[in-house]
């Protein structure tokens, strides 16, 4: 019986101390109708080598070349230590660190996050990681909310340059409460926040401001503008960042005069494979006065009996487990192991190594849209400071070039057909350290393939229509 | 305490072996847009990073190593198979927003895990995508709240919970925009009928109830109760944590629940990772279904693909950015196929038998049970309130005496209605030996009890640290390492 | 640096510390002219991205479709338990166990070892392993002739129906001490031992036979007759088994009246990946008379100073560190890691879990040789027990099967031209649990279309050659 | 003591995921042939196994859990990266048999390996073949052995061997049928060159020396060594088990040496295994090329193939199965290639720079060492001759105490020639923190001698079990758990 460790010896006996002689007998309290009665319709059970057969089966058919595709989540070297060290039962297998002197690895591995997480924000605290970064920003937005709570007003400002899927989450978690979403348009030559249309808006009253950066489009917003701005005009400002960029950028609490009073984001750059998009885990920081509005655990350095330091989750009071229906948030189960991969992460890479990785996926990024630019058939349209994303345009459709370019085992970027429409055949590229000059020029060179490629077919195509 | 891996810094240190040797590119952004100073990192070798946490790891309890009791957590063995596997290339370097031609496999995966959930539960559809139990619960009260408002039925502000449920019940409840309404528990650990039928009414929305519930007893009138709150306009949800105890046994649609999470990360047996990751699937019957969280993947012919905003216009939207905690699904759809037809009802019975046996051989060590009369599920509860009288001790220097055992402690935070309370919830996958064990610890630490109490209140003693000062961390916050710079350089 | 730690400033203080200005004076006893002048010629450095990219795609080029290989190492599925738990640090980075106390989880597994491959031999000893299966049998040998050093003789039997290349390394390895080899032939009916022919060469003496089951055809000897016979003859035994197969076949402490007296062989059956040809590793079991003269290390169970049990290397007066020129072998590191790794995979199978795994090999093996019979051009020549591999003869070239073959994303089987000449067009086929019915149906399928093809080519060539 | 794994067998109970499901299939194999018992493997759940083999690891001391400056080791740091790529699926399934189109990858590093080793060695070829040190000493003086036959110079039958030499060598030179011969050591830890002269003649085969040599230094008359026992007709054999010391900055052949092995899992950082596995890759010049063992890797234009029995018919043979530890080749080619040029000399420097600043403090401590007027090289002595006589402890006792600080103890069994001695290496991939402490806790624990001698005699306190009677092993001898049947079913 996979993993039932009980002998036909065990069964007999254990229900004799229990006094019973079938295990059916432990269920009399349930109603019999409610019992499953025909046996369920299920496949039958596997070995693990048949799983790993069938599963490997279906991993190969996923593997699909190198990969472009940025928009939020984002392929980085993971050292193999990562990995190796984090997927050693003590820290895999363990639960949360409710017993604290049996979770002193758990605990202190967390102390050591909040403050690398911290740091790397410019913000005095960290909480111990939330679900992903959407959530994460949702979860920002009502603390934002909470902190604003004595002027009524629940009107958040959240710009297009956000990406499209954070703001459907914001959306769907955020609704349940009534809060405004006000979404801002941005600049069409620069792909940044339009301080125009946002000064017109704000008219009516705001309550927060999110800030991308980069944004969406890789773009870079002037932070310092509109941090100063924000607060000018009363309202918190919430920076959802990528947190291997604020390694080479001004981070959230360096921004403007006063910096950000939330930093969130999403922590998978630093350490955590793509993964069909999970698990990661969101990350969320603010000035230490908010600290009690922090939704999420938090561990705090303390003594034992005999003096000694240790650690130990604290501030529970704000949880909901302690709070319940008042609590700061639902979340119970968090997303601890990822940031057990993210500290071993930064600390292999260290302040060097990190920036080092995100100077490279700029770099790239740079080199990649120098080449592009001189292809036929391909634009540019955001003139501005970007990180290691680059928004382009085809006359062709952008679901033919990816498709084909499939073909040259590449993939190629996110279609911003559906999200942004109003850029027509636009395709949102990322490169990072792991791709060398070498591959930017076979994707040049491929893309420039497929382009003439495509034009010779409807050309061919206009022309035969023509006819 | 081990040294902080600050601690170990030195500048100009690195695990240079990581770092992309391109030091001399100049970024082509603006000044005032870059980082000035340096982030407080750790600058160490690779070997001091790889020996930190290492040594670190060691001072952790977790299944690999320890026996972990803890009710409600449901901590069964993670096969290391399934870890393995969903670790393969293709798994872990599928962006999640590959086209659906280079997803096939990944998307096969998630669908049948789909179908797998809707068999298990009884429920007609499943949106695989909440991150946890709470998200979970989040989505589900969600959907109730886009039912009645799609049948105009607005006045419904009011969401009731047992007083016996988690924490996370009363919390979503509050994170839809409900009132939460306390509905008390009777002597043998049911819902008591009376006050549920004088709370229910107009206003209901519904209830969130889990069973068996909380306090380790199968829920004897659920019946009932879906009879009262489904007359009164309400629908049901079904806090699907304690699943392992009718898994393949009794499906929740059965029992007259609209809507219900899965705590993967419990049932389906991914790791719990010191926190989390886990898995909060969302299942309902069939007139919620055009309310569940996007994207689910559905099949045609033979591939796969993903329903979106515009498939599901009534859909309460996205929870996560793309497709929740996907190598999690992977991992408890793995478990599923190990266990298959033959094995998924042994969990439950297996998971009752170990319960019982325990609560059989506690009993007769002289532990005062807090449902004496009950069968236990999967858990149940020991209350150590004549301990704490007649020898002065609680719950949690039990507890913490037991980490010396080398076993973790049951579960004593919760549930808050019983007193001294420990919730024992040993799992399927733990052998008699351990379970004789474990009540030959408890016996022998009340024996020290009642001679050497000291033992008890000073516990644990044999562990990296003695216990901790929780008054002290919540006072005198210290949240981050704040690097005295001058240290820094030796 | 990589992997060095040193920063500028450690440098100069411990510089300082020493009384020296730079690290090249501290060379400075070595005669100059000693030292590297010019560069060495290396390639540069790479990064663990690098190296991983670069590595990816070396490994990519051998993955070769499905292994029907064998010929004394199998493919068997490993839990991945196995190499999760062995790959731990505390295994994997520790050194040879000469600190007991600080080593007692290598020892205990070491003295679970020892157990767990006496039982599964039915002897009373083992050691903590040799290199391999090959120098294991040398050893073997050179302790057999330490037992009868007495007589003066040394003379070896050892069959042709031993793996070639044991052979070729016992001639290696013993060929240093004047020992004489004897191979013995075998029967060409059966592909066992000759037994006429072991009578007639016995008769100008005999220090030990070996014995090989299954042997390198996979067919099974005679071990009992055999054993009876070469205890009567004075001469000791020495088995060469392969470990899985001796959950299911009788182990040689049961041969015969009295047992064979050293049983050896390769452990890589049992948990250890194919992965090249190592590393694997020896094991070499034996009556407890012989133990003073069994090589390698061996751990023994005693008490500490609390009279709380133990465990210590023991035996050391054996070994080369104590004894050096008087060892009983020169051997000093072993192979321990995948002692480790077959440990854990023997408690993870267990007694019946070893036993269904050699039998689901042999019963498939059975199956395959079935379907195989029916193939026009396949013949099979040996008629007797097998346990997991089978011999099989075509009329066309084995090497063009092969490379035809290998078009199907099949590796068939070992060729036996070079090694076994006298069997014309000879391959040497292994199954194992890892390949499923339907995957010896595709084998034999595709074996029959190559084989319809190469005719067919063959007599176009040779029609065309006619003409 | 933990409960050995038997101890925890219960009949019937089985890791039922790893079993094939195919019980039902009877053998086509005679009754006698078969085996009638069962084994005594245990019978466990997989989470027994997976606990019961994490706890054992915790016990053991191991680079990624300590310091471990282990004399003749070269403990260093294993990159994990390596250990990753080395377990990349086309390496681990490729058979040692398949074709050479189905080998390019492997074969390619293989000969990449070659290359690089003669380039760091200054030799001429190079085998990979030898499974460890000792393997491949094996190799290189039976090369010796094969090189003297071909000249029919028959009475070379006498080995030289330093009384320092690491025992293999001595062990070696007796297995391939020599008479072995101790050179003895001057004062300052050089061969002693009047004993060498007395000793040498035309029964001389060859020496077998290491440099540095085992005593911590470097040998300083090498090329005056070379030159007489080249006059006799001897050949040179260099045991690279210290390469360590001079890898990038002296060659070997430089010295004069004829032949050698490598120990990779020295050197080139692959991992020990609590034994083993290692690698011993032998390099020759160019007249015993025609010798070496087989199989060898060459290109031919872009492809790789083997050099077999047939291209080397004068070599003295195979010695494994198929290609020695073929992983760890892999993997030392890789940490190799991770040095890269610019890093390979620096291995040398920084060991070096490591023990001299480790000898220092010692000294200035107020240790004496055994070579006071010598520089260390990668490693040195300590003799404990002194506190011995007038604190009556011994070497032992201070290596035990040492564990109980957390660090491993220097080697004591060896060298023989030096009393009480400690042999310290702390390889360069320490730092210069660890360094430090490892020097307070030598202080600490003279002053321990002082003050409470049982701290040390009695050593260690701390870990899993004091110190362990090794007599009792020896004299009654346990090896195997030999199962009370009775208990086995509880
Ligand atoms: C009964 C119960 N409900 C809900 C939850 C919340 O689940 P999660 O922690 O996955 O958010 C838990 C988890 O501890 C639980 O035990
Ligand atoms: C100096 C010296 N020579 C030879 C050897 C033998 O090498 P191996 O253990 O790899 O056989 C060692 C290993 O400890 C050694 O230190």
């Amino acid at each position: 019986m996979p993993f039932i460790p009980h002998t036909e010896q065990d069964i007999k006996e254990m229900l004799a101390v229990i006094g019973e002689t079938s295990i059916e007998a432990l269920f009399d309290e349930i109603d019999d109708h409610l019992k499953i009665k025909k046996p369920l319709s299920l496949p039958p059970q596997l070995t693990e080598m048949e799983l790993s057969r069938f599963m490997q089966e279906r991993a190969q058919k996923d593997l699909a070349g190198l990969c472009y595709i940025g928009a939020g989540a984002y392929e980085h070297h993971i050292p193999a230590a990562v990995f190796d060290i984090a997927s050693r039962g003590e820290w895999m297998t363990a639960y949360t660190p409710y017993q604290a002197e049996a979770s002193q690895g758990t605990l202190q591995l967390l102390f050591e996050y909040q403050t690398m997480m911290s740091s790397l924000m410019s913000l005095d605290s960290s909480n111990a990681s939330l679900y992903d970064g959407a959530s994460a920003l949702a979860e920002a937005i009502l603390m934002a909310v909470r902190l604003s709570k004595q002027n009524q007003l629940s009107r958040i400002f959240i710009p297009r340059t956000v990406h499209p899927h954070y703001r459907d989450v914001v959306r769907a978690i955020t609704q349940q409460q009534g809060i405004e979403l006000v979404e801002v348009p941005y600049d069409v030559k620069t792909g940044q926040i339009s301080v125009t249309e946002l000064k017109t808006l704000a008219k009516e009253g705001m309550t927060a401001l999110v800030i991308p950066q980069p944004n969406f489009f890789g773009i870079l917003e002037e932070v310092d503008l509109l941090t100063d701005w924000a607060h000018a005009a009363k309202a918190k400002v919430i920076a959802v960042v990528n947190p291997m960029a604020m390694a080479l950028l001004k981070p959230p609490g360096q921004w403007g005069t006063m910096g950000a009073d939330i930093a969130c984001g999403e922590g998978q750059p630093l350490g955590v494979p793509l993964a069909s998009g999970g698990p990661y885990y969101g990350f969320l920081c603010c000035k230490q006065e908010w600290i009690r509005q922090l939704p999420g655990r938090v561990v705090g350095r303390t003594i034992d009996l005999s003096g000694k330091p240790g650690f130990v989750l604290t501030l529970q009071a704000r949880e909901q487990h302690i709070r319940r229906a008042k609590a700061t948030s639902n979340i119970c189960t968090n997303q601890g192991w990822l940031v057990t991969a993210s500290v071993i992460y930064m600390s292999l890479l260290g302040p060097n190594g990190l920036r080092q990785a995100a100077l490279t996926s700029h770099h790239h990024t740079s080199l990649l849209r120098e080449s592009l630019a001189t292809i036929k058939g391909v634009r540019i349209p955001f003139q501005a400071p970007f990180f290691h994303e680059l928004v382009v345009q085809f006359d062709l459709p952008v679901d033919v070039v990816l498709t084909e370019l499939m073909r040259y085992h590449i993939q190629a970027g996110f279609n911003l057909r559906k999200t942004y429409p109003e850029l027509g055949e636009a395709l949102l590229i990322c490169v990072t350290e792991t791709k060398s000059p070498d591959d930017l020029q076979v994707l040049a060179k491929s893309l420039c393939d497929v382009l003439k490629k495509c034009v010779a077919v409807v050309s061919a195509a206009d022309h035969s229509g023509s006819q | 305490m081990s040294k902080l891996i600050f601690e170990q810094s030195r500048q100009g240190r690195s695990a240079a072996a990581q770092c992309p040797h391109t030091a001399s590119y100049s970024p082509s952004i603006p000044s005032h847009l870059l980082r000035q100073d340096t982030p407080l990192l750790p600058e160490v070798s690779e070997l001091q990073v790889v020996r930190h946490y290492t040594h670190l790891s060691q001072q952790n309890f977790s299944i690999d190593t320890h026996f972990y009791p803890l009710g409600s957590c449901t901590m069964k063995y993670n096969p290391r198979g399934v870890h393995r596997l969903a670790a393969l290339e293709g798994f872990l370097k599928r962006h999640p927003l590959s086209l659906d031609e280079a997803s096939q496999g990944f998307m096969a995966c998630a669908y049948e895990l789909q179908e797998l959930l809707k068999e298990v539960t009884g429920m007609k559809a499943v949106s695989l995508t909440p991150m946890a139990g709470a998200q979970g619960e989040f989505a589900g009260v969600a959907m109730i709240r886009a039912y009645h408002a799609s049948r105009q039925d607005m006045l419904r502000d009011e969401m009731l919970v047992p007083d016996a449920a988690h924490g996370t019940n009363p919390a979503t409840a509050a994170q839809c925009g409900y009132r939460v309404r306390e509905v008390s528990t009777d002597s043998n650990g049911n819902v008591a009928i009376e006050a549920l039928r004088a709370a229910v009414g107009p206003h209901t929305a519904g209830i969130m109830l889990t069973n068996p519930s909380t306090l380790g007893v199968f829920e004897q009138h659920i019946q009932e109760i879906a009879d009262i709150v489904h007359e009164a306009g309400g629908l049901l949800y079904y806090d699907g944590a304690n699943l392992n105890a009718i898994l393949g046994k009794v499906l929740p649609s059965q029992m007259g629940f609209d809507v219900m999470h899965m705590n993967l990360h419990k049932t389906f047996a991914t790791p719990h990772g010191g926190g989390g990751p886990g898995g909060g699937p969302v299942a309902v019957n069939d007139r919620l279904i055009p309310f569940l969280p996007i994207p689910r993947v559905t099949k045609r012919g033979d591939t796969y693909h993903w329903l979106t905003a515009e498939d599901c216009p009534h859909s309460i939207g996205r929870l996560s950015a793309f497709m929740g905690n996907a190598g999690i699904l992977l991992r408890a759809y793995m478990y599923a196929r190990l266990l298959g037809k033959e094995g998924m009802q042994r969990v439950a019975e297996f998971a009752t038998l170990n319960a019982n046996y325990l609560l059989a051989r506690l009993k007769q060590a002289g532990f005062t049970l807090a449902y004496p009369n009950r069968r236990a599920t999967h858990e149940f509860i020991v209350t150590l309130k004549n301990e704490a009288k007649t020898l002065t001790i609680h719950a949690l220097d039990v507890a913490k005496r037991l980490l010396d055992y080398h076993m973790h402690a049951p579960t004593m935070y919760f549930p808050l209605l019983v007193p001294e309370c420990l919730l024992i919830e040993p799992t399927e996958t733990e052998c008699k030996e351990t379970l004789d064990a474990f009540v030959d610890a408890m016996v022998q630490i009340i024996e020290e009890a009642r001679h050497h109490p000291t033992l008890l209140k000073d516990a644990p003693h044999h562990l990296p640290v003695r216990r901790l000062d929780e008054v002290k961390a919540a006072r005198e916050l210290n949240l981050v390492y704040r690097a005295k710079f001058n240290d820094d350089v030796s």
